[in-house]
């Protein structure tokens, strides 16, 4: 076991399923250059030297090159196609949702398409068009997966279980996460990092994680959100409160055993968001949350998001979109003081 | 024409083809007018050249893909009338096991994915498809069957710039058949032939009679061949015209009297039909036979598909995931 | 007053905001041919005669011509662009989310993108690409208004508001709903005609109407659903449940006065949507309605929607993917019972 | 170059506005990399002749529209450093109210809106922009900057679709710098000219040496009056190169040594400079103490800058909807 950066998983797990199956291949932006940086976030750094020919740096060029990955998923391939910025993939939306995600269905399920979409996402101090968390874009969307990682373990363990699945799965990382290092450091990151095994592992695409045990409240969160979950949870516990802090990880299907098991047992539910509240994915989670365990919760599940604006560039109006511990631990505050 | 350098066979097939495809479409506009045929259709009658001619000069895995306007293109690349017609008449037993429709006809195992109705949308999908037979080290190609319509699209111009940049074996083949839709092709570019975007990419770019079978078909032969040999993509402008609507109901009066009339006089099967007669080994009988034939076929395909049962509401979720 | 389809009331409305205003123009696929069918449903058929210098036939360009119409709006025209098919404005979704809803904010105000959308959308016997229901894609953009038009009299009222509002404006239109005739009529229509004052009127993008009163159980609804929803209500009626409908009509924000006011009176809400549920809008309205009005709610908000599979193609599966009158009143009766 | 044919004052304006970029992003760059400026940059050192030959050829209620790489065009436009430099602070009284940040800078009341980021994304707006001028029959033009990697994106393509057709006041402008961000022009396309492409469309292309600010001067005048007399669109392609990274912290390493230098020494300032001191009536110690004004200038806009207020909480939710 080492301690890995999320960046560095990735990476890793990249390499390894590319060793596995020489099916698999990446495609993107920049991705592979030499003398260049391994994608914006370091995460293919010097992928080139060993899989030259598997190691596709497109054109800027979203909506062909995820439509190639369509296109050569269904003949046998897997490729592991990367924005750059998550927003990016506005440009690519129509391959990605009339495409990738419908053909299985269209063909009567004689075609399948098994494609790995990578998008980091996030507020990160560059302004509205580079900071969008774009899973409610893909929440639901039936035929696509998603998952969003927050600890190198998992990016691992799901990039590689990703790339087996014989569906297009969407992965999205957070850019204050991943680790990167060198010029591409990001300022305000925070630490993603953890210890990775050596073996082959993957981690399910459809399993929650449970990070801290707690009986009073359930704080769903995930990417960012998660971290910050947690160092509320801190706090809390200071105040007395205990809280248990789930990882939802697996965004499209939603894990409800593991959720449900918390919320039966703490009965307060408040879900944590980086994003605009209204038409996030925490409207989903929260209406099917009540629907399935309604009888459970003491009071309407709450929501801790970001109001309903662009992502702002200064950073003292960034920082106050994106939420943080101290307005999540005030969220769990004002939902059990409820009652 | 050059159809004495054919061989018989060969010619005769290929004016079968064409007659299926027209024969097919026009007992489908009639199951569609008198309300026995479920949802909506866009079809091919006058364009037959195009989808016979290439598919003709591909071998049986070659691959394609196709658009809102797929029956051509399917029968051409080998479906069955009767998998395409239960498939048209919502059956489960379709191609698509009904779950597709008529604008999204494809059989995979015959090398053709659902066609992409978003118009566009085909091309980085072939351009994919001609990725992996490239990185799989296989001979086949990819062709890639688009409107000129679709060449406005942000698609047409990044799947080209991929297949350009990664020499792909696949051959983007425009239909330019004057319209898309109700607007005409000049009104959509300022460049009178789409073969000329060619050279924006820096591959080879070619405009063929489109509604000549065996021009397309040797075009076809010569870009396949480039492709195959590592020299692709090629990009093919077949001039064409289509006989019917745009869609079902659709009067086109938004096309010139003349101009339909001056197409109807160049009608690819008719034109092809006349061509044959003029060789010693085939005579008028010959083609009459051959559309009794035909004829027969798709009205069995048409009682074949009428029989078949509709899909279970069980089958409403099934596909979604492999 | 006299008695006219959406399509007309759309087409009306659209030319006398052209009479008043000459920054408005129209822009879209085949919108204004001699010969040809005036967009996809006739909505602006003979446009081009009374105005050939601001009907713009485009070509088949998405992106293009919505990014061309986010251009225009900040130089103080009033473009209304129009997609053929709702599916298609994936093709455009970069301009619509990056610029046209964000250039306001980015510009600290001192930008202003008056612009309207208008998109057909629901399931019509086309297949997968053909018909699905966009407004979760839209509904909480910040920057951007959604409405959806359920009839003639909002058809008209509202496309006028739209063109009047300085906001980019969605405007959802149902296939089913429009009443287009000759060639362009669709089978399995649903009379959306009503009357339609001759005098000029708008109505707002932000109230709710209640269709019918009742008063044990609100059912919300909009489009095609919201037609759905009032049959239903007779079919409860004759049981002797007493069904308040509420086309909701602005989704984007969403009227919770008056969804508030029937909530508090009935306790009970069915949401229906045409749409697979895991995601939809009715997941915001559900958590909406249930943060807003827990208290009152005697049941879980419940949701009757599609199944989240892409849209079949099969008359058969279609009929069972889209939400009818019988499946409406089943939800009713369910939640009224489970107490 | 034709110092000779224009008057003293016009060339030593626009070395010193070139100059002005420079010193702006020198100061900025250095800012940013002692941490006490937020966020991410995009410069553009050794590409002022663009910004600069561009603009000085138009008029003043022209508009443009840039990119993520947007401080030299807003200058060259006619912002202030000041606006700009507390934009990127984050000031509250910013171009864009420290909404925007540097990939946004931009002022409408000076024909610039906010530089659009997503490469290529400012194509179809710039399209729009110069279709609203032709429908209010307004005489400016609209100028789209972008660079050699946004002609991959379908925006591109599309954008510049519509103008051709629409025949719009919109001159469409290249700077081929060889790079989109790491990645190098000749991996992305064929073409050794992203001008050839203007066939694609219909219209003029023209390379142009972007280095040389009068050039690029009389290129931009040429096709403005082209616009103006209704014979637009016309795309620009001006060859140049960035002498910085691609944003912050980059160190250029995919970039050749070699090809650096041979850059370096066809640096906009320094060439025209030299060019400018062959002249009767300027010496180099005018450049210098242009050189002092424009360090002086610079120097003081950070200062104010620095001192403007941030944008208060309550601003977060203000100016989403008009
Ligand atoms: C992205 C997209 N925009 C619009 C349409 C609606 N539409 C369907 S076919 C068509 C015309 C296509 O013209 P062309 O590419 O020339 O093909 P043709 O119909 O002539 O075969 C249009 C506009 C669509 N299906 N997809
Ligand atoms: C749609 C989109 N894809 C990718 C990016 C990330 N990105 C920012 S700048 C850039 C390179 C742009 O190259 P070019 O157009 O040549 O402009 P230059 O940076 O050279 O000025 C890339 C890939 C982006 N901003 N938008
Ligand atoms: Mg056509
Ligand atoms: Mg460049």
């Amino acid at each position: 076991m080492r301690r890995l950066t999320i960046a560095e998983a990735l990476r890793e797990g990249i390499s390894e399923e590319m060793r596995r199956d020489e099916t698999v291949f990446c495609l993107g932006e920049d991705i592979g250059v030499p003398g260049g940086w391994g994608g914006a976030f370091t995460v293919t750094l010097g992928l080139e030297e060993e899989f030259p020919e598997r190691t596709l740096n497109t054109p800027i060029a979203e909506l062909g090159f995820f439509g190639a990955a369509v296109g050569a998923a269904i003949m046998g391939m897997r490729p592991i196609a990367d924005v750059q910025y998550g927003d990016f993939l506005f440009c690519a939306m129509d391959q990605i949702h009339s495409n990738a995600s419908m053909l299985r269905y269209m063909s009567g399920g004689t075609v399948k398409v098994p494609m790995v979409m990578r998008a980091p996402v996030g507020a990160t101090g560059r302004g509205a068009q580079h900071a969008r968390n774009m899973e409610r874009f893909f929440v639901g969307v039936p035929g696509i997966k998603v998952v969003a990682v927050s600890n190198a373990y998992d990016a691992k363990g799901m990039l590689k279980a990703a790339v087996r699945d014989d569906n297009p799965v969407m992965i999205f990382e957070h850019k204050l996460l991943y680790g990167s290092k060198g010029a591409r450091t990001e300022s305000g990151a925070v630490d993603g990092s953890c210890e990775v095994p050596d073996e082959d592992f993957t981690v399910p695409l459809d399993r929650a994680a449970v990070a801290r045990d707690g009986e009073q409240v359930t704080v769903l969160g995930w990417l960012l959100m998660h971290h910050f979950a947690l160092a509320a949870a801190e706090t809390l516990a200071t105040e007395g409160i205990d809280a248990e802090v789930i990882d939802v990880r697996c965004l499209s299907p939603f894990d409800y055993d593991t959720i449900g098991r918390s919320v039966r047992k703490t009965g307060y539910v408040v879900i944590v968001e980086e994003g605009p509240v209204t038409g996030g994915v925490g409207a989903e989670l929260a209406a099917g949350i009540t629907e399935r365990f309604g009888e459970y919760l003491m009071e309407p599940v709450r929501r801790v998001a970001s109001p309903d604006v662009p992502v702002p560039f200064a950073p003292v109006l960034e920082n106050a979109y994106r939420p943080d511990a101290e307005r999540i631990a005030e969220g769990v505050r004002l939902l059990l003081q409820s009652h | 024409m050059k159809e004495t350098e054919y061989d018989r066979e060969f010619l005769v097939d290929l004016y079968e083809r064409m007659l299926l495809i027209r024969e097919f479409e026009e007992e489908v506009k009639f199951l569609f007018l008198e309300g026995t045929m479920p949802g909506t259709i866009h079809q091919c009658q006058g364009q037959e050249a195009a989808a016979v001619g290439v598919c003709s000069a591909l071998e049986e895995d070659d691959v394609i893909t196709s658009t809102h306007r797929p029956h051509g293109h399917a029968l051409a690349k080998g479906l069955t009338p009767e998998e395409i017609l239960i498939e048209l008449f919502g059956g489960g037993t379709g191609c698509c096991r009904g779950k597709g429709g008529s604008m999204h006809v494809g059989n995979i195992d015959k090398g053709m994915p659902p066609a992409i109705a978003i118009v566009g949308g085909g091309i980085p999908l072939a351009t994919g498809m001609a990725l992996a037979l490239k990185m799989q080290k296989r001979p086949q190609v990819a062709v890639c069957f688009f409107g000129d319509g679709a060449t406005s699209e942000g698609a047409f111009h990044e799947g080209i710039t991929l297949g350009a940049i990664w020499d792909l074996p696949v051959i983007y083949v425009c239909e330019n058949n004057l319209y898309g839709a109700s607007t005409r092709v000049d009104e959509i570019t300022r460049m009178p032939h789409i073969a000329e975007r060619a050279a924006a990419y820096g591959i080879r770019g070619e405009t063929v009679e489109g509604n000549d079978v065996l021009a397309v078909h040797e075009a076809t032969r010569i870009a396949a061949r480039q492709c195959r040999d590592g020299e692709g993509p090629v990009l093919l402008e077949l001039e064409t015209y289509r006989l019917t609507g745009h869609s079902r109901r659709d009067a086109c009066h938004y096309q010139p009297e003349e101009e339909r009339e001056a197409w109807a006089r160049r009608d690819p099967i008719l034109v092809f039909g006349r061509a044959l007669c003029q060789r010693d080994d085939v005579e008028q009988a010959d083609l009459d036979r051959i559309r009794c034939d035909v004829e027969a076929r798709v009205a069995g395909a048409i009682e074949t598909a009428r029989g078949e049962p509709a899909p279970t509401l069980a089958d409403l979720t099934t596909d979604v995931y492999a």
